[in-house]
């Protein structure tokens, strides 16, 4: 019986093999997770939501880099690119640099990706509202000329967020593949290139031709396994265990055991991690009592965000400011004296204060406060089953409520009915964060919190609260369309912060941090606070923030 | 016996066809929508997400009338193809599948039969040996008491965080590719082994415990207590004892097949383990409609044709079933 | 001398009380119960709220330690007890009550259509997983909870107690004792309590121990997988919660084994007492 | 003393169904007829799997026929069904079951079984205790070791004679003693048969003996029924029939007498491939003969 066990199980290993034998050398391998929660299937750029992380990025590449840090935008497959006029903006692109295919890489490619989003209907197709033109004016260069009022904010964004296609090989595709092929063999001009593949795991090589070797460098991982780690307790113990280089996930307790181990974090001490994203609750401002500012300023007050940063977070995030803002692209147009004045902080006194002077009292006797007209009034907040820290921080706010008289339960559907419900509107209040990441411009941070689109049956875009206000929406949208050197701008990112702070449709309540931990047995020289080489952050479409620089500052251990 | 097996099949058919009727229904009646979700984090353009989502939408066939949508489901399945997944877009689901379930019959297959044999090796040496029945039993109880995830999360404790011996995760090491080598074999093994032991050990404790209520159950059955008047060895009493007591043993398997599955899924997930459980639940959470479908597809043809191999060796071995005749009361 | 004539009486239930096994499976399975029902009346905190600082082992303070948050170990312990005692119980009855009738009638109906049916209907449950079921569930309840679960659990449960309930009324149909008794013009009402009820009551109760304990690891399966109850608190989640929060790694362990294994002592007790029940009942188990 | 027919079984058909859908048919026994005459001993032989054991239970009406009748002292009792009606039957038709271990109920103490018979033919009876021992004492039980124990606790052979001592405790006209001594040892087999046959003649109790056993059926009985494969193929008296046996089947059971005496296996029990072939040719070569009277009190199935 049990030989026969061995022939079956030798029969299946065969089943298993694939041609080559082969094993990656430890030391020239970095292992990292946090990004990949599946195996491996699309390397698509042009569906960046559903990508492989590292196709944009590591395969692909961008016209800039932007360096969250330092707010400073790194030339990429662009040496230069500049206003020439208000209506014209032209880049300067790299010479030498092929397609790993040996092509080279020219202004038709650039070219030849916006057009495609002209004719195709792809999820950047709107650039074209607002775009005249795009032609390539040499091999090297590329005119882009813009209507009456170009979209100068969300143009900063898309210059490091819009990979590069090889004309040769997307022209030759039906507009049918354009969403559906999984592109399983990515040509791209970036210092890697797809190696292999595992049910668990994708496998990144160096390309050795990369143009930018000699430019800022060459990575030094000959390989890159990302590996899937299904839950952070796996995660932490494989960080024990010193097999996972860099970790991305949130990992309870790192704070606690991260000298025991060795573990590398951003920050030494408090917060340990750099934010990522703004964390909000997000109150239906067309139901009851949430309709009222006064209502939604004083839930603001009686919220402790301080006990959920330390207790849930155990430090690794910090308090988020009235506004949301955060990082130096967003700060330089954070005004301070809105804050103080149109601000909150925890404070469950003014909370009940103006909670009294608007008539929210207990008139029933039941204990809870009702709205102005007496009637009862109960809340619920939702986040996703499952998401344990969210769990864990709305239990709290529930709790800061219920202590000023106000009857509101934590509750937490399966992630597909939250998102039913906050998208068709039949929620009280949510904790959201899904487009608040960290960018060259607060219009991107605005505009998902205030959006404007909101009259369709579902809202999708951002703005839960569906808070209505034409002035704001324009506001934003006068933003947008201005440049950060243009007179009147820093006006204007100060009335949309005083108008969201005194209308408080949503509350910031932390930054989500951008959780990386490292350790040092095969790399060291991480990128951390005292040596901010780059941005340790794997998730997908983030890798031009400084993921590519840290590669290129690791050093081997041995 | 023609007769029976026809007869058989027939009722296999039905219930297939009704499993995989809800099947194909379970997904669709969940509330939300899986394009949505595929997009929700996506931070892109103003109003870009909107164009996408038609297209997409479209290109799933999520837009016709539901009953169109079955029957295609039907003619698609008789062509063996299960459709794209949309967590995984745009692999076929089948390619999803047909890769993962090698793992789970790796895992799957040699603990469910090991620890058939070593449980009914042990369950009977406990069921005549008393005194060693007095340890062993507990042990067996408590084996088969554990939950699957907590008896792995205390393995994993134990054998690899405190005593590092084994990895706690993935299938193979990060620097190896599948190759028929020694190394890779052995690095397979040495991933392999934890999960193994985990579902090898609580399923263990199950089947030693039927075994031995079987095995004392039989040796004071009237049968023994005849074939002891007539002066049969006491180890010929209990090899028959053994073969009558394997008997139910055969059954437990096709029905407990159901719980080791969700066992081993809860396995996978808590030591990362790439197999269909693990795909399953992010199917579940992706509510990706033709991932969940295909999973479901499978485990319930594999439970299908395991009751179905269970009926059969159970017809050729235990002739009474051949003829249930009925009484009257 | 009142006494022994009682217990001629009651014969099984002095064999049962003077059973080791059921005496110490009862002795557990009463004490953990008892935690279940008394201890949240002497838990000095609610098992949501921060007690006292993360990271405490057991003490004085907290007899089961805190949690990484600081939550007391030991009331959210006995209150998720609470819970899978009721899982236990709703789910387990249901179970053991759908899987008695339809196994007692196809047995009693063999042959015939409704038998056949019956047997088609189960086998169909038999290969849909509960898990399957469970997410139709959440299709229609806004909210899982916990007894939503236990009765869902119960209802994807019960396929195997109506097979063996099946082919053990169809045996004991065909006794010779039950045709004994009818030769002896015995009351029908007295044929199906003492022949067929009696012999299958003990095997029963046997099977509501199975189902309550398969109940109760289901439950506990499907938290661990985010498929448990989304609101309330359960053994189960807060296994979960000790796993996803690294309590293992953390060297938390009290967190994440005490839980464990209260549930599976209360499981073991419950095998203990089910295999000397069986001695009880089988009589010729009991001189074994 | 004349020939009173006490039992009457015409035509009895029995058909097995394994299910409705696609269920399989089983013919267990086939147009079976015969007489049982008062206080006489008929044994109906037969190997297992014939069919005898089902005739007995239709006697007993723990079966419903598929076809036929029944009649007990002229009185068709096919389709009796109240209450009352069966306990009267009962009082006076009564069985020992072949299987002594599963003939008492686990739960119970054996006395159950005569509390049963008092309690529903025998309510009015104050000295049950004595009745008990001295139809315990006739099946050489000692009433002291016995009473108060556990089944489990009993032998097979101790079991099974308890369900005698049962039966001899009703003055029942017909006794359905299926395998009767198959569970005794030597010494109380003769005594039990004795005893048996005592009966019939003392009471007038006809029993109708199932058996495999050709010798006892010899030994005791007046009339033979011979079973195969659910058709009666020989009836009538024991003498004739063992002196001159006719279907080959009876030919071919009293070859292999010798062996019969010993200890059966049931279980190896196959007929030879010879027999079932000579059955074949012997129905092809007298079809249309049908049932038919040989001599006077001896009828051979001839043709299927």
């Amino acid at each position: 019986m049990k030989i026969h066990w061995k022939v079956l199980l030798g029969v299946l290993l065969v089943l298993l093999v694939s041609t080559m034998a082969f094993s990656y050398e430890r030391n020239e391998t970095l292992v990292y997770g946090g990004g990949l929660w599946g195996a491996p299937t699309n390397w698509n750029p042009l569906t960046p939501w559903g990508e492989v992380t590292g196709t944009g990025g590591l395969v692909y590449e961008y016209l800039f880099h932007y360096y969250p840090l330092t707010d400073e935008y790194q030339p990429w497959l662009a040496v230069k690119g500049e206003w020439v006029t208000p209506k014209v903006y032209e880049v300067e692109l790299r010479k030498g640099v092929k397609w790993t295919d040996g092509k080279s890489f020219t202004a038709e490619d650039v070219v030849f990706t916006f057009e495609v989003a002209k004719n195709n209907a792809l999820h950047y197709s709107n650039v074209w509202e607002w775009i005249v033109s795009v032609e390539a004016v040499s091999p090297t260069k590329v005119k882009f000329v813009f209507g009456d009022e170009p979209h100068y904010q969300e143009w900063k964004n898309i210059i490091y967020d819009l990979r590069i296609l090889p004309k040769h090989i997307w022209a030759n595709m039906s507009p049918e593949e354009y969403l559906s092929t999984a592109n399983a063999n990515p040509v791209g001009t970036g210092p890697y290139m797809a190696d292999s593949t595992g049910q668990d795991r994708m496998v990144w090589v160096r390309n050795d031709n990369w143009w930018g070797n000699d430019v800022f460098g060459q990575p030094k991982p000959k390989y890159l396994v990302n590996l899937v780690v299904n839950s952070n307790n796996v995660a932490l113990g494989m960080l024990m265990k010193g097999e996972l280089d860099l970790s991305n996930y949130f990992i309870p307790g790192v704070p606690k055991i991260k000298d025991t181990f060795g573990l590398t974090t951003w920050y030494k001490g408090k917060p340990y991690m750099l934010s990522e994203n703004s964390a909000l609750l997000f109150l239906n401002t067309t139901k009851g009592a949430m309709k009222d500012a006064a209502f939604r300023k004083a839930l603001a007050f009686a919220i402790n965000p301080e006990i959920i940063v330390e207790r849930v977070f155990e430090n690794q995030v910090e308090v988020a400011n009235p506004t949301g803002l955060f990082g130096e692209g967003w700060m330089k147009y954070y005004d301070e004296t809105v804050a103080e004045a149109y601000g909150f902080s925890y404070d469950p006194t003014k909370a009940i204060e103006i909670l009294d002077e608007n008539g929210f009292v207990d008139v029933n006797g039941d204990g809870w406060r009702d709205d102005k007209n007496g009637n009862a009034m109960k809340f619920e907040i939702i986040v996703p089953n499952g998401w344990t820290d969210w769990m864990e921080s709305i239990k709290v706010i529930a709790n800061n409520f219920q202590a000023i008289g106000i009857n509101a339960v934590p509750s937490f559907p399966d992630y597909g009915i939250y998102m039913n419900r906050i998208q068709d509107g039949s929620f009280d209040m949510c904790i959201n964060n899904f487009a608040s990441s960290r960018s060259s411009t607060p219009f991107t941070y605005w505009n998902w919190v205030a959006t404007d689109e909101i009259d369709g049956k579902l809202v999708t875009d951002g703005n839960y609260s569906r808070y209505d206000d034409d002035e704001l929406f324009t506001l934003i949208d006068e933003f947008n369309r201005m440049q950060d050197t243009d007179k009147g701008i820093m006006e204007k990112a100060s009335e949309i912060q005083k108008k969201l702070l005194t209308a408080m449709p949503s509350i910031p309540l932390w930054y989500n941090g951008l959780w990386a931990q490292s350790t040092s047995n095969v790399w060291t020289n991480w990128a951390t606070e005292d040596n901010p080489t780059g941005y340790p952050c794997s998730w997908a479409g983030k890798m031009q923030f400084g993921f590519v620089e840290m590669l290129i500052e690791l050093e081997s251990a041995q | 016996m023609k007769k029976y097996l026809g007869k058989k099949i027939f009722i296999y058919l039905i219930t297939f066809f009704f499993a995989v009727t809800i099947d194909w229904a379970i997904p669709r009646f969940m509330p939300g929508d899986p394009i949505q979700m595929l997009l929700s984090r996506f931070q892109g353009m103003e109003g870009g997400r909107e164009i996408i989502q038609a297209q997409i939408t479209a290109s799933f066939g999520l837009d016709r009338p539901l009953l169109e949508q079955y029957f295609n489901f039907w003619v698609s399945l008789f062509k063996g193809d299960l459709g794209t997944s949309i967590y995984a877009f745009p692999k076929p689901v089948m390619d999803v599948i047909n890769q993962a379930i090698i793992f789970d019959i790796l895992l799957l297959v040699p603990s469910i039969l090991l620890s058939w044999i070593a449980g009914n090796k042990l369950g009977a040496f406990s069921g005549v040996n008393k005194k060693a029945d007095k340890y062993m039993m507990p042990f067996f109880y408590f084996l088969t008491s554990s939950p699957y995830f907590w008896f792995a999360v205390v393995v994993v404790f134990f054998f690899g965080v405190q005593l590092p011996w084994f990895p706690i995760s993935n299938a193979y090491s990060a620097t190896m590719r599948p190759a028929f080598t020694i190394d890779f074999i052995l690095d397979f093994l040495h991933h392999w082994f934890l999960p193994f032991l985990t579902l090898f050990l609580v399923q263990l404790g199950g089947w030693a415990i039927g075994m031995r209520n079987m095995i004392i159950y039989e040796m004071g059955s009237n049968y023994s207590k005849y074939m002891e008047s007539l002066g049969a060895s006491e180890k010929l009493i209990r090899k028959y004892a053994f073969r009558n007591g394997v008997l139910p043993q055969v059954t437990g398997l096709a029905i407990r097949l159901g719980n080791i599955i969700a066992g081993a899924l809860t396995t996978q997930i808590v030591f990362s383990y790439p197999g269909l459980g693990f795909i399953l639940l992010k199917a579940i959470q992706n509510q990706d409609y033709f991932l969940v479908q295909g999973c479901f597809l499978f485990i319930i043809i594999f439970v299908l044709l395991a009751n179905f191999t269970v009926d059969i060796i159970y017809m050729f071995i235990d002739p009474r079933v051949r003829f249930s005749y009925s009484g009257e009361v | 001398m009142a006494k022994s004539e009682f217990w001629k009486k009651h014969e099984n239930l002095y064999f049962a009380v003077t059973n080791g096994k059921v005496i110490f499976g009862l002795i557990v399975f009463m004490s953990i119960l008892a935690l279940a029902i008394f201890g949240p009346m002497f838990a000095k905190y609610d098992y949501d709220e921060f007690a006292g600082p993360g990271y405490m082992p057991p003490s004085k303070e907290f007899w089961f330690g805190t949690t990484l948050m600081g939550k007391d170990v030991f009331t959210r312990v006995v209150f998720g007890l609470r819970s899978t005692f009721l899982v236990g119980f709703v789910g387990g009855t249901i179970a053991t009550f759908v899987g008695l009738i339809i196994g007692f009638l196809a047995g009693y109906y063999s042959g015939k259509l409704a038998d056949e049916t019956l047997m088609m209907i189960t086998n169909i449950f038999l290969v849909i997983p509960t898990l399957a079921l469970l997410i139709i569930l959440s299709a229609y309840l806004p909210y899982r909870g916990i007894l939503s679960q236990s009765v869902i659990i119960g209802l994807t449960a019960w396929t195997w107690t109506a097979r063996a309930v099946r082919s053990q009324t169809l045996s004991l149909k065909n006794q010779e004792f039950v045709n004994l008794s009818r030769i002896s013009a015995a009351p029908v009402t007295k044929i199906i309590a003492e022949d067929i009820a009696a012999n299958m009551f003990s095997y029963v109760f046997m099977v509501y121990i199975i189902q309550f304990t398969g109940t109760i690891l289901a439950a506990v399966s499907l938290e661990f997988l985010g498929l448990g109850p989304t609101q309330g608190i359960s053994l189960g989640l807060v296994m979960q919660n000790a796993v996803n929060w690294n309590a293992i790694q953390l060297g938390l362990w009290w967190w994440a084994i005490i839980p464990g294994l209260l549930l599976t002592i209360l499981i073991v007790s419950l095998y203990f007492i089910n295999t000397g029940l069986d001695e009880v009942f089988n009589p010729r188990l009991r001189e074994m | 003393m004349e020939n009173k027919c006490i039992m009457q079984v015409e035509h009895l058909t029995k058909v097995f169904t394994s299910g409705i859908i696609a269920g399989e048919k089983t013919v267990a026994v086939k147009d079976v007829s015969f007489k049982m005459d008062q206080g006489k001993v008929i044994s109906l032989i037969g190997e297992s799997g014939s069919g005898k054991t089902t005739i007995g239970r239709i006697i007993l009406k723990l079966l419903k026929p598929t076809e036929g009748k029944l009649y007990y002292n002229g009185e068709d009792i096919t389709n009796i069904n109240s209450k009352q009606e069966k306990k009267e039957y009962y009082k006076k038709v009564q069985a020992i079951f072949q299987d002594p271990f599963s003939s008492f109920n686990p739960l119970f103490r054996i006395d159950r079984i005569f509390n049963m018979v008092f309690s529903s033919f025998m309510k009015d009876v104050k000295d049950r205790k004595t009745l008990i021992e001295q139809s315990l004492e006739s099946v050489n039980l000692n009433p002291k070791r016995i009473l108060n124990k556990f089944p489990h606790q009993l032998s097979g052979g101790q079991l099974q004679r308890l369900l005698i001592a049962r039966a001899l405790l009703l003055d029942v006209d017909i006794l359905i003693a299926d395998e009767l001594i198959s569970m005794l040892d030597a010494s109380t087999r003769i005594g039990v048969l004795n005893l048996l046959v005592e009966l019939c003649k003392k009471n007038g109790m006809t029993v109708l003996f199932i058996t495999h056993d050709l010798n006892l059926g010899y030994y005791i009985s007046d009339t033979t029924l011979i079973m195969y494969k659910g058709r009666l193929v020989e009836r009538g008296d024991t003498k004739k029939i063992y002196k001159n046996p006719v279907h080959p089947y009876t030919k071919m059971l009293f070859e292999s007498v010798p062996e019969i005496g010993n200890k059966w296996d049931k279980e190896e029990l196959f007929l030879p491939e010879t027999v079932i072939q000579d059955v074949k040719k012997f129905y092809q070569t007298n079809s249309e003969q049908g049932f038919k009277e040989v001599e006077p009190d001896h009828m051979v199935l001839f043709s299927d």
